[in-house]
């Protein structure tokens, strides 16, 4: 994910670029404030350059879950990875949180600033086809125990004919998790996943993540350590740690064959520019 | 109180001692063979072959 | 409504029928069993008769409201009409309610049968533009109230383009409010006008409203007092109640242009058929 | 207890009366010139023109 100059980029026109139509995929969190993003995405929709917007949600599961009283718990996986333990009650949970309130609110807050935006979870159209683990590893107090209820899965198909749909008209897709599996049954999926491979379906021009943090950073807690790239090798220690590590992975991925890939943060002006511009990693 | 105890290692046979404090879907390695085994059931414990780590991400 | 054999209706084919591809809209509560409707709109799909499934979800508000602690209420109009009170909260809900736990159940259930559907609401692609009242009247122990932080309106513009898009590549739009307004906030409107609406905008060759009930019934208690039809005069006195004012209302309104009109149960084999074969109203 | 007191209807000016049991947001009717009126505060009462009842359904 190298620095790029994205002002030819964003001024799509004046490169002649052959991509198909120069679409990029932004991902917000769905905990972090919208407002500056929804304001970049209504200026491209404006003119006309298309937007995908995927969103994760999980500040809001966890919020709906608490007061709903359902469980909440995190997986680590022996390699170091945190996840979110997905039983049925709590796919529940994060279905209703991303579909009817961290969806629905991007949707209006697009409406509200000129733009028009149609919301799709992974589940329409078959959009996102995934699979579940039948077991899955889980260190907790040093033992290692297998995970049978475990609805969430890993998208092993995309099919980007929805989205491309929505573009088509003019509007902004607003994608979420869940996915499906083929026989219909809803899987959770991680949303930094479900933008880089979207990214690639779409032959996109870009794929920008944008989190609460200036970028890759190797302490958490300090913006100073923000990495201006990073490659497969940052993976393999414990530099990069717990949800980072997800978004670092669907990067890379995504990297191979999306030209510019920027994680970065989502609380600053114009976000999306400044990704691009290199502010991020 | 640890009483000790060992049940047969369903791959190789070998002894995989096993206490009381012993899950239910814990995994426990197999010192003569390496196997991951899991605790299928306890009272008494009843070991099995884990079933294989899926690789991540696809490739 | 009058009672029509439907039958050369569903076998489209054999009517010449120039309607534009024999659409049909089917309502649904949201709190019945939706199993029979969709094993019949999954056959209709397969078959290429293009189905649009419209939903509510009333009883799964009430059942989160209660869970969440969020106040509830029924407005009745001095018209005798009841609705549900909804302010910003209680629209929070029903959004949730809608989007995130009805639609997905009814899009997976789709997905199961083998069939592929979108998940739509009113306020993707500005499908449903709405307008609320700023004053509305509710009576109570025998005053009249002023209510004016009710966040749901009246349907005042359809764009069925998304709908169509659907349509058009064979999947089965799955609908409910909420709609927005043009400022692009959410607004609840009521699913048996969105049906209606949807079915005439759309040019629909049929309507078809389910309910728990076999039909309109003189009494609600009373299976046997079934109306076999019913025109603007049975809305005058005191003979249709509640819930159904609504679906006659939306109803007779979509009869101007629908050809075929039914109000009917879902809890039987085949609902679609039966109800255009005059099973119920 | 009920206070025997009345308020200037703000269309015809006739005494409507009013109760300290009146809520805010309340409908009251003149008796004189008929307008529907809302209470618009109370202690004391205020009245104004309701707003208008609007037709359902278009048209
Ligand atoms: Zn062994
Ligand atoms: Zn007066």
């Amino acid at each position: 994910m190298a620095q790029d100059d994205s002002r030819d980029l964003l001024d799509g026109a004046r490169t002649g670029r052959s991509t198909p139509g120069g679409v990029i995929v932004v991902k917000i969190g769905g905990g972090a404030d919208p407002e500056a993003v929804l304001d970049e995405v209504a200026e491209r929709a404006a003119a006309g350059r298309p937007t995908v917007l995927v969103h994760g949600g999980g500040a809001a599961a966890d919020e709906l879950a608490d007061q709903l009283g359902v469980r909440r718990e995190v997986i680590r996986s022996p390699d170091g990875t945190h996840s979110r333990r997905t039983d049925q009650p709590m796919l529940e949970v994060i279905t209703m949180a991303l579909l009817g309130q961290v969806k629905p609110e991007l949707v209006s807050g697009l409406r509200a600033r000129g733009a028009r935006a149609v919301g799709l979870s992974g589940a329409d159209g078959e959009m996102l086809t995934a699979k579940r683990k039948p077991a899955i590893r889980s260190v907790q107090d040093g033992r290692t125990v297998l995970i049978r209820d475990d609805r969430s899965g890993q998208i092993e198909r995309v099919d980007p004919t929805p989205v491309q749909a929505v573009l088509a008209r003019g509007d902004v897709p607003v994608v979420s998790p869940p996915a499906s599996d083929a026989e219909g049954h809803l899987l959770n999926v991680d949303a930094d996943e479900t933008a880089a491979r979207l990214a690639v379906a779409l032959e996109a021009d870009a794929l920008v993540l944008l989190t609460d943090v200036v970028g890759v950073l190797t302490d958490p807690t300090d913006p100073s350590t923000r990495l201006p790239e990073v490659g497969p090798e940052h993976l393999d220690g414990d530099l990069v740690r717990g949800r980072m590590r997800h978004k670092v992975r669907a990067g890379l991925r995504a990297s191979r064959t999306v030209a510019h890939v920027a994680i970065a943060a989502a609380k600053q002006d114009r976000p999306i520019r400044r990704a691009l511009g290199g502010a991020g990693t | 109180m640890s009483v000790a105890l060992s049940v047969q290692c369903p791959e190789c046979a070998g002894a995989v001692p096993v206490s009381d404090e012993l899950m239910v879907a814990e995994i426990v390695i197999c010192q003569h063979c390496s196997s991951e085994l899991e605790v299928v059931a306890t009272g008494p414990v009843v070991l099995a072959l884990a079933p294989e780590v899926e690789e991540d991400w696809g490739e």
